[in-house]
């Protein structure tokens, strides 16, 4: 469903963070990304939630070249995919639950879907007494999850979560990803970046490893 | 549907708060400013009419037939002179009869020798220099004068026409700078909104949807101030000019809001509002233009 | 030493950039109606100065004993009005010096029927309501008349003062929306800075500290858009005083600013600098008392 | 050192987030807290770092009884303190270098000083190439890395860390808890709240376990 070729990556006029990355993403595919802190792992994400142009390579999305879209383009593949960034970047004036709703909201929902669709999941991640909580009266490992809702409120085609269990409890982050999974089985491709090794030996998909911008691949180990 | 309740930004108490204040209060210069410039317009062109009707030439002269060669020297003159359409000479008894408010009721003497009046009509498009006219006239007719009262009208005529164009400078100076100023603080108060942009973009919102939460807010803005700052520059005119009205004084009067003015006033939030609609606009846009 | 070094605050560019401006125009403002209504003081002054000192009654009655009697009784009710000083009869020689400039050189009939004048001195402390005098003086001496100019000028004079105080009540207005508008700016600029003080708050600064940070930032603030503010206001003064100097006119050369005068302007963005550095100092004092 | 006997804490008018917490950090000791998400552990960190006033309750701080500390003697108590916050909380507009140099400053420290001592430091994080880097610009470990120099750079008295490696690789986690070992060894008595459980059981300290607002000791379980 995506494929990168040779891709390279730079801010500005730095050096490369990314060098010659290819992989390919199967539709309903999961994988891990580890890799050192400032290997590259949010950069790569950052490209893969068409936040940033590649300076150099091939990108496939969904089956289109990603240089021969246009701006307009965009929007209608961003809305297919569902973000976890690394700091929440919640919106700070608005309720956990307009947070959440947001996503719905961009795509035109009705109230009572947004409602219903809204509570149900927040409840889900263990927020239900927290709706109407702004985000600066919440815990950080309720913030993650409120970002965590946020993300897959649209069952995404391309879900990207940027360490999205650092800052819940073991008992949680086990909650959380079978959150994912759950979504992967209807058909989300996912990809999860994380540093923790628990996570990544206990769902068992196959890992891509960054080092210095240089990625690898680690099949799978069986299970998932 | 969600277009009109798609409400992602914060409150603009904290961050935005000072731009409609300062949108009004250049919105009050600059009415001020105008209505000065235009009550000073006012008043040059009544001043212009008085003075490009007519002018008077009093002959003053104690013999009566030197007093008839100089008035006649003095009528070939100004019928020469361009801008001139007629030049007459008044009866003496019209010109007693404006002697006569200062004489009161005093029976007139025949034999008083009063100066003759040249009353000169002019044709009010070419302008009439009365400095070098009556250069010209005491060289012809030595005891022919210019009415000097006009003379100084025409003096003070020149200093308002200055005095226009400086206000015409600063109605500029104003406006350009309420301009700069919008423009400015648009842009500062979007500073602060630059997350929530970049959050909305990611999530795959359109831009149209992002900027037109901004161009509502940023209307209102503007709409808020403009109307401020007219509501303040009115009430201030209609005091002066309430003031006056009971003088009449030309000058004065002239700042009365006038139905036509006072129109062109009201347009003023609408355009400061648009102004600030556009610049929000422009500047979200490029904001967005430089995001992938 | 740090005292003066340390540096946590970001740029102002973006976050308080309108600051300086909207002192700036607010101060602009300040000035020009300081200025615009102490030239009209001025010109109150000098008006009421000529109308204070002498008024003129003309006596016009063609019979030189009906003339006598009723200038007489003219004397009698003008002494005995409160606030005149004396009054005394012109010799008709003066009044016929006062004649001549109409008649020109014409030579003078010593028979010519000229009216009484009589020279009316004021104390210049009780103010004379020359309409209630003129009413009087019809019925005392029916062809006694008040000059009519210096009743013109007693009008112009009322209208002035309530110009005056409508000017005076815009100044007060404008000073008030000044530090209302720099107070509110103010702490629109410091609610972007809350995260900063309570980082540097947690990190064991003292308040002083904190506080020292941003009385340097909002005092520039406040000296920068002063100086502008007063800058184009002198400009725009000095403009408008040397287009009317040529012509003398009272009311318009007052608007020249005279030493004094810009002294007293330069003042103000010492005041607008102090006043907004207060204001930062208070806020910020007052955020950093909530925290523990 | 530090005495907390029955406090009690809520925000405004909420409900209690903490009840009858008591406990005595002695000096030179190391404790992490651990518990769920949302149990109350940023928020008893907060009372440490003098960020809030407990609602009731007593707290003996350095051998004064804080309700008889006035404000004005508090700013010298807290620059004894260095606290990792969850989000970091570092100054946008500031250069890592320029952040970790803030607490110096405000000591008073001479130049020289703050050269040495924050170049030296953020060398030791893996910091050395990015020194002039704004947080922007910088990855989710670097800025943590950056939080936890910034936190340290004083050799505090008490060093309170909230979730400190959240985002940094196994590798870096162990090397900044040796850090804080370090620093320890030295006297600063440390509190690092956590969710990492390979963390806790590395070090072996004593762990204050939070639950919905109760606090429970669990002895050192040998090692340390
Ligand atoms: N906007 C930027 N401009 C310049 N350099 C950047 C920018 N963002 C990141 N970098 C640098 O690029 C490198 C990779 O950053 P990235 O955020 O991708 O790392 P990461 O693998 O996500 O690390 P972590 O696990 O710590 O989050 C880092 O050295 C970082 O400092
Ligand atoms: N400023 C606040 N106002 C109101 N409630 C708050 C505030 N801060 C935190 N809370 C609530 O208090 C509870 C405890 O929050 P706290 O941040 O202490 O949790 P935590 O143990 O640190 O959790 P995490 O591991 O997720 O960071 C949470 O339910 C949170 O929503
Ligand atoms: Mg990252
Ligand atoms: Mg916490």
């Amino acid at each position: 469903m995506i494929t990168f070729e040779n891709v390279g990556m730079r801010y500005g006029m730095g050096a490369e963070i990314l060098q010659d990355v290819s992989f390919t993403l199967e539709k309903g595919s999961f994988h891990f990304l580890v890799g050192p802190s400032g290997a590259g792992k949010t950069t790569l994400l950052k490209l893969l939630y068409l936040a940033h142009r590649p300076s150099r390579g091939l990108v496939d999305f969904f089956g289109k070249d990603l240089s021969s879209l246009g701006r307009d383009d965009l929007p209608r593949l961003r809305r297919r995919i569902g973000v976890v960034f690394q700091d929440f970047r919640l919106f700070d004036h608005l309720t956990a639950f307009e947070n959440v709703a947001l996503p719905l909201r961009i795509k035109g929902a009705t109230k009572k879907q947004v409602q219903d669709h809204v509570e149900e999941l927040l409840a889900w991640v263990g927020l239900e007494e927290r709706l109407h909580a702004k985000p600066a009266t919440l815990s950080g490992g309720e913030k993650q999850r409120v970002a965590i809702a946020r993300a897959v409120i649209n069952k995404p085609d391309l879900l990207v979560a940027d360490e999205p269990t650092g800052n819940v409890d073991p008992e949680m982050s086990q909650r959380l990803m079978h959150l994912f999974v759950e979504l992967n089985k209807l058909g989300t491709t996912t990809v999860v970046a994380t540093h923790d090794e628990n996570l990544v030996s206990a769902i068992g998909a196959p890992v891509f490893s960054l080092d210095k911008g240089q990625l690898s691949v680690r099949p799978d180990r069986g299970q998932s | 549907m969600w277009g009109r309740t798609l409400q992602f930004l914060p409150k603009s108490k904290d961050r935005e708060g000072l731009l409609p204040w300062v949108i009004g209060v250049m919105l009050f210069l600059c009415a001020l400013a105008i209505a000065s410039a235009a009550a000073i317009g006012t008043g040059i062109e009544s001043w212009s009419r008085d003075l490009a009707s007519n002018i008077t030439v009093q002959v003053v002269v104690a013999d009566a037939t030197e007093r008839q060669a100089q008035t006649d020297a003095a009528l070939t003159l100004l019928r020469a002179t361009p801008g001139v359409q007629s030049a007459t000479v008044l009866a003496s008894s019209e010109v007693m009869a404006l002697v006569s408010p200062w004489l009161g009721d005093l029976p007139i003497d025949a034999n008083l020798p009063v100066p003759a009046l040249i009353d000169v009509a002019l044709d009010g498009v070419t302008p009439v220099n009365t400095t070098a006219l009556s250069e010209r006239l005491a060289i012809a007719a030595p005891g022919a004068q210019l009415d000097d009262h006009q003379a100084w009208l025409s003096q003070i005529l020149d200093l308002a026409a200055v005095v226009q164009i400086v206000l015409i400078s600063v109605v500029g100076m104003v406006v350009l700078s309420t301009v700069a100023i919008v423009i400015f603080g648009c842009r500062a108060g979007l500073a602060t909104h630059a997350e929530p942009i970049a959050i909305m973009h990611l999530m795959g919102a359109e831009d149209s949807m992002i900027c037109r939460a901004f161009d509502l807010r940023y209307l209102a803005h503007g709409i808020k101030g403009g109307l401020v700052g007219i509501a303040f520059a009115l009430l201030t005119l209609w005091l002066i000019s309430r003031m006056a009205t009971e003088l009449g004084e030309g000058l004065v009067s002239a700042f009365a809001p006038s139905t036509d003015f006072s129109a062109w006033l009201l347009l003023m939030p609408v355009f400061a509002a648009l102004l600030t609609m556009a610049t929000a606009r422009i500047t979200v846009r490029r904001a967005l233009k430089e995001m992938m």
